[in-house]
């Protein structure tokens, strides 16, 4: 299958300040997560692959086409930027209609399809309020509305959950998760990383212009399994247990912290480590308070990649 | 500094923007930093900062900052606060030393010792290297570090904090959080105001629950923690569904998020029970922790889930 | 790809893309504070007209009849002035509004033909001050001429100045769009051309007049007596007509060409604030 | 041996209780702040140029002899008497120049602290309302007063030092007092209208053409009926008449129209409380949006 965004050799420079440097990607249906830093050029990719900046180098194809100056893919894609800009003096309903009816949706259509999204964002009672009124969530969400109510094949969220309280993150991350299920492309970037690995584990790791690992969360993890998992166990007896895991050959160290409880240790074979805790822990009948990984998250990995720890 | 002082001690305080309610009722006494301000979008943490600051005022109650009366010794409170606000906001056209001195001067400091300590905060919070770059140039980390700055230049004895890490990368969020953690420990009174739970858990000890303008919980961290039920989250590698399902039969309840499982263990059950069914099942514990329910939890709880 | 197939279908129309764009800045100026306060400057003349008649009613004749201080006096106030601000205002705001407002983004990425922007905002914005200056004028214009409305001949006058004023936001539209694509600071140039160079340049003799909009502007008006206005003293040596309407028509497409032209090959860069 | 510590360190000054000219900061920022303008240094030593004119003036009315070749007879403008103040304080071309310097200077003071929300950081501090708009008022009376008070006593010192002697200020001694008021009446107009305007918008080129834009078109609709009905009293629509008839009448000449100028000071007077009155509604710490 052809991929929804690919691009070759992508290169973006803004005078001589780098903005990206030769990514090349395909993008296929489902949620991708982008990831990295402030200032790594998530936001200059997103802009690149809906067309909004001319690549310096290197081509993006959109369903196959040229994006640049190419409006008409537009029907069918969804971008919702990360500025918090608006026109202030439109309602929040009146935005989303004449959004719409710039897709060239009849003034009927518009009207009801922006009713359905403000109502599943839960902007039906403010919908008459004009914008310069709403709070930052009430912003946000409108800013997500808009991208998504023209039910676009490719949604393009840059920074989507800024500024959404949790109860407003979780209900977009599972719609988010719902678009992917339906066969859409969407593209979210976000510098959260829980954020992300709730909603997908199609990563791009990208940082300083450049992309540093694209794939499945576990695929990057094997990538670099050289790179040793710590796992923390807090329990009683943390002494006893470490007597024991001392003596596992899968277990390269044993280490203690300051809390008295806990006993942390770093091996290469995780699956062969855990079956041999969990039976520790019934014969030695301890009583378990936490078992955890510390760096058995998205942070982890892409702190090894970029090199920080 | 007066160390009697309670930091915060309001009355009933109440607040409508016209005919919208922002605030009601609402009476909090904090004796000690740092302390949290949680609640939803909307809930009235930014209009009780800007009442505390006297930015608007209090139309009903009183209410005391650090000792001094919010609507009459307003000049008083701002010297020895320092407000870091939420939105973006900066001079532009000038440098971020010139931008912080300035603002010490206006908050009473002689020139050229602002312009001393203009350098020393920004030292503190990492901006070193572009003191002497435009503000508009700034990216959207630094000019939060810059907002905390300016915050301190006049060494204030109580900062307040809104959403200090919104729009930041783990990376930055974490030195931030590191930051007002050390501010904290040298004596100044704190208190941040955030929706962002981890935020809050990492660096206070007091947390304040605001639900659509009054005060929903206060206390002890640490203590309204405890108000739980016994909670397990874990994740487990391997097929999950048999063992829930054993887990089920023993009595538990558990819930999904996203990939995580929450159990809720009968009292008389003991934990190992875990243990002995994945033995059983061929899956593995990853990951567990004894939550005391964590702070979502407990805001989930007092907030109310709409659906 | 399946999806393919069905954007074959859904061509970028150019006409429809500006009807649509024209429509939203059409409501969106309509409903906006910071143009409402401008369209509401149309107001000032209509005040104007309306003391004169109240006076002539109070006082008897005056010094000028209705006619001539429509035509030398309320004219000259939009065609030196009014017109000036407001396409100053509105032109000016046609792309660099939406690049300061950050709201391009919206924008470019529905599927609109990217020319269409230009043309549509420019075409929204002309017709919104044309339509208000007009309505402005032909209020004025009636209050001053309350007694001679029964003549025929003079709603012949109000026509062709309603002309030469709808021609003149168009080429000045054109213009101040052009300006605020290619340059930040597009009010002080603009101001500085409207009110320097378009005024200086009437005074001078010969060939050099032709070089400012408002030249081909007064070709359509007949000759004015000059009876003691030293704010509206020049030497007009005029063109013919045919040829002005063709030399602003010219202006309007030019300007206008250059700016889509520019405005599609150009990138705009929407810091992330 | 002490070791700085790392982590945050205490000021150990002391802040001022209460400080006088708690907004001078503002007004250095706002002066700094045009300096740093495109084309602002070259505007701003250009626009001395007709103090520079009328500075050469004096000299020449005292060394009337050496020029008697270039000038024929004995031209009235170059007596040296409260009408040559005059003439440089209230000609259109002076007064434009300081509706341009403000255009330049003023139109973003307070609309940039509006739009980039700076209004906050400053009332954060114990900065009152007033202390802010007499900073922004202080910018723009630096530049104001640059052009009309320095300029008029520098007339005045170089006409006694031409002359040798007191002779001008023994005549005309309530004339450096003149100045002074006018200058003052000028700048305190001036900055009114100009930081009224800047707070009405937070686009400063709104600003900048609202500035130009009322200025202009108060004169010519005096133009407009003043053609029709010669009546003086119109005189008081135009912005740029009323400072006029103040200035002729604080110079003791005759007056441009015959309009008691009285009513013009009134008239300005009105119009200043009205942009305060303004500026008091919208110079808000934070927006507040019902």
């Amino acid at each position: 299958m052809n991929p929804v965004v690919e691009t070759k050799n992508l290169s973006k420079y803004y005078g001589n300040v780098l903005g990206l440097s030769d990514v090349s990607v395909e993008i296929h249906p489902g949620v991708v997560g982008l990831l990295g830093p402030n200032g790594a050029g998530k936001s200059t990719f997103l802009k690149l692959i809906t067309g909004q900046l001319k690549p310096s180098l290197g081509q993006v194809y959109v369903f196959g086409q040229k994006i640049w100056n190419n409006p008409q893919l537009f029907a069918d894609i969804g971008y919702c930027p990360e500025t918090d800009a608006f026109f202030e003096d439109l309602s929040g309903w009146q935005f989303l209609t004449w959004m719409l009816q710039l897709h060239h949706f009849s003034a009927c259509q518009a009207k009801e399809k922006a009713n359905e999204i403000l109502g599943f964002l839960h902007l039906a009672e403010d919908k008459d309020r004009l914008i310069r009124s709403y709070s930052r969530g009430m912003r946000q969400r409108l800013k997500i509305a808009q991208a998504i109510a023209h039910d676009p094949q490719l949604i393009i969220l840059d920074e989507p959950l800024n500024g959404l309280d949790p109860l407003g993150r979780r209900k977009v991350i599972k719609y988010i998760r719902k678009m992917g299920e339906e066969g859409r492309t969407v593209i979210v970037s976000s510098h959260v990383l829980p954020e992300i690995e709730a909603m997908t584990k199609k990563i791009i790791l990208i940082h300083q212009g450049k992309i540093f690992a694209s794939g499945n969360i576990h695929y990057i993890r094997e990538l670099i399994d050289s790179h040793p998992h710590i796992i923390s166990i807090k329990c009683n007896q943390v002494r006893d247990l470490a007597a024991a895991l001392i003596k596992a050959e899968e277990v390269i160290k044993v280490f203690f912290t300051p809390d008295p409880q806990e006993v942390q240790i770093e091996t290469r074979q995780r699956d062969v480590f855990f079956d041999r805790l969990q039976k520790l822990i019934l014969e030695l009948d301890l009583n378990v308070e936490a078992i955890t990984s510390p760096d058995d998250n998205l942070q982890a990995v892409f702190d090894y990649l970029i090199g920080e720890k | 500094m007066t160390p009697a002082a309670k930091i915060l001690d309001l009355q009933r305080i109440g607040y409508n923007y016209g005919q919208i309610k922002a605030l009601s009722g609402v009476s909090i006494t904090v004796e000690k930093g740092p302390v949290g301000l949680l609640g939803p979008n909307g809930a009235g943490k930014s209009t009780l900062l800007r009442l505390l600051l006297g930015f608007l005022t209090i139309q009903e109650g009183q209410g005391k900052v650090m000792g001094y009366d919010v609507a009459r010794e307003k000049t008083r409170v701002r010297q020895i606060v320092g407000y870091m606000p939420e939105d973006e906001s900066y001079v532009p056209g000038i440098d971020g030393v010139t931008l912080t001195a300035l603002l010490g001067e206006l908050s009473g400091m002689p020139r050229q010792e602002a312009m001393k300590r203009a350098h020393d905060v920004l030292f503190y919070v990492g901006l070193e290297e572009s003191r002497y770059r435009r503000v508009e140039s700034y990216s959207k980390g630094m000019r939060q570090r810059l907002k905390l700055a300016q915050a301190l230049v006049h060494d204030p004895q109580l900062i307040l904090l809104d959403e200090p890490t919104s729009g930041l990368d783990p990376q930055g969020r974490e030195e931030i959080l590191e930051l007002i953690t050390d501010i904290s420990n040298h004596g100044v009174q704190v208190l941040v105001s955030s929706h962002i739970l981890p935020d809050i858990e990492e660096t206070c000890q007091e947390v304040i629950i605001l639900n659509q303008g009054q005060v929903a919980a206060q206390g002890n961290l640490q203590e309204l923690k405890k108000l739980n039920y016994n909670l397990y989250e874990l994740k487990v590698a391997g097929e999950a569904a048999p063992f829930l399902a054993k887990l089920q039969e023993r009595g538990c309840r558990w819930e999904q998020e996203e990939d995580l499982w929450k159990l809720y263990l009968p009292r008389e059950l003991s934990p190992r029970v875990i243990f002995e069914l994945a033995v059983e099942e061929k899956v593995q514990v990853r990951h567990l922790v004894k939550s005391q329910s964590r702070l979502e939890d407990l805001f989930a709880q007092v907030v109310g889930e709409e659906e | 790809m399946s999806s393919l197939a069905h954007l074959e279908k859904k061509k970028t129309l150019f006409f429809p893309s500006v009807r649509d764009i024209f429509k939203f800045y059409f409501f969106l100026g309509l409903n906006s504070r910071r143009s409402r306060l401008f369209l509401l400057s149309s107001i000032v003349p209509i005040v104007i007209a309306a003391i004169f008649k109240g006076s002539q009613i109070l006082y008897g004749q005056p010094r000028f009849s209705g006619l001539f201080i429509y035509s030398n006096m309320i004219m000259m106030f939009f065609l030196h002035f009014l017109i000036l601000i407001m396409t100053l205002f509105f032109g000016s705001s046609v792309c660099r509004e939406e690049v300061d407002g950050s709201t391009l983004p919206y924008l470019v990425t529905r599927p609109l033909h990217k020319m269409a922007f230009i043309v549509g905002k420019y075409a929204a914005s002309t017709l919104l001050v044309g339509l208000t200056v007009i309505f402005s004028l032909a209020i004025c214009f009636l209050i001053l001429n309350l007694t001679q409305l029964g003549e025929g001949g003079i709603y012949k006058v109000l026509a062709r100045d309603a002309g030469v004023l709808f021609l003149g936001v168009m080429s000045y539209m054109a213009l101040f769009t052009f300006l605020g694509i290619i340059l930040k600071k597009a009010i002080f140039f603009g101001l500085l051309f409207s009110f320097g160079w378009e005024n200086i340049i009437q005074y001078f003799p010969g060939q050099t007049q032709r070089f400012a909009v408002v030249h081909y502007l007064k070709s359509l008006l007949p000759a004015m007596t000059q009876e003691g206005f030293p704010f509206l003293l020049f030497r007009l040596e005029p063109t013919p007509l045919a040829q002005s309407i063709l030399t602003l028509l010219g202006i309007v497409i030019f300007f206008l060409g250059l700016s889509c032209a520019l405005y599609a090959w150009k990138e705009f860069i929407i810091d992330s604030k | 041996m002490s070791i700085r510590k790392k982590g945050y360190s205490h000021w150990e000054g002391q802040l001022k209780e209460s400080a006088f000219v708690a907004w001078f900061p503002l007004t250095r920022l706002g002066i700094k702040l045009a300096f740093q303008k495109r084309f602002f240094k070259l505007f701003f030593f250009s626009a001395f140029l007709p103090a520079l004119i009328f500075l050469a003036g004096i000299y020449v009315s005292e060394r009337m002899e050496d020029f008697r070749f270039m000038i024929q007879g004995q031209p009235s403008f170059l007596q040296i008497t409260p009408n040559y103040f005059k003439a440089y304080f209230t000609n259109s071309f002076f007064l434009f120049l300081l509706v341009l310097m403000m255009i330049f200077v003023g139109s973003g003071l307070i609309a940039d602290d509006l739009k980039f929300k700076a209004l906050q950081l400053y009332f954060a501090r114990p900065l009152r309302k007033v202390d802010y708009l007499l900073g922004k008022m202080a910018t723009l009376g630096f530049f104001l007063l640059l052009l009309s008070l320095i300029p008029g006593w520098i007339f005045v010192l170089f006409k006694l030092v031409f002359a040798g002697n007191f002779a001008f200020l023994r005549s005309y001694p309530w004339l450096p007092l003149a100045v002074v008021a006018y200058s003052l009446i000028l700048t305190l107009f001036f900055a009114i209208y100009t930081l009224t305007l800047s707070a009405l918008s937070s686009n400063s080129r709104h600003v900048a053409l609202m500035i130009f834009g009322i200025y202009l078109a108060s004169d010519i609709i005096f133009g407009i009926f003043y053609q029709n009905f010669h009546h003086p009293y119109l005189a008081l629509l135009s912005l740029k008449l009323n400072l006029q008839q103040v200035g002729a009448a604080l110079f003791g000449e005759k007056l441009f129209y015959p309009v008691p100028w009285g009513w013009s000071l009134l008239l300005l007077i009105m119009l200043m409380g009205l942009g305060l009155a303004i500026l008091n509604r919208r110079i808000r710490s934070v927006e507040v949006v019902k």
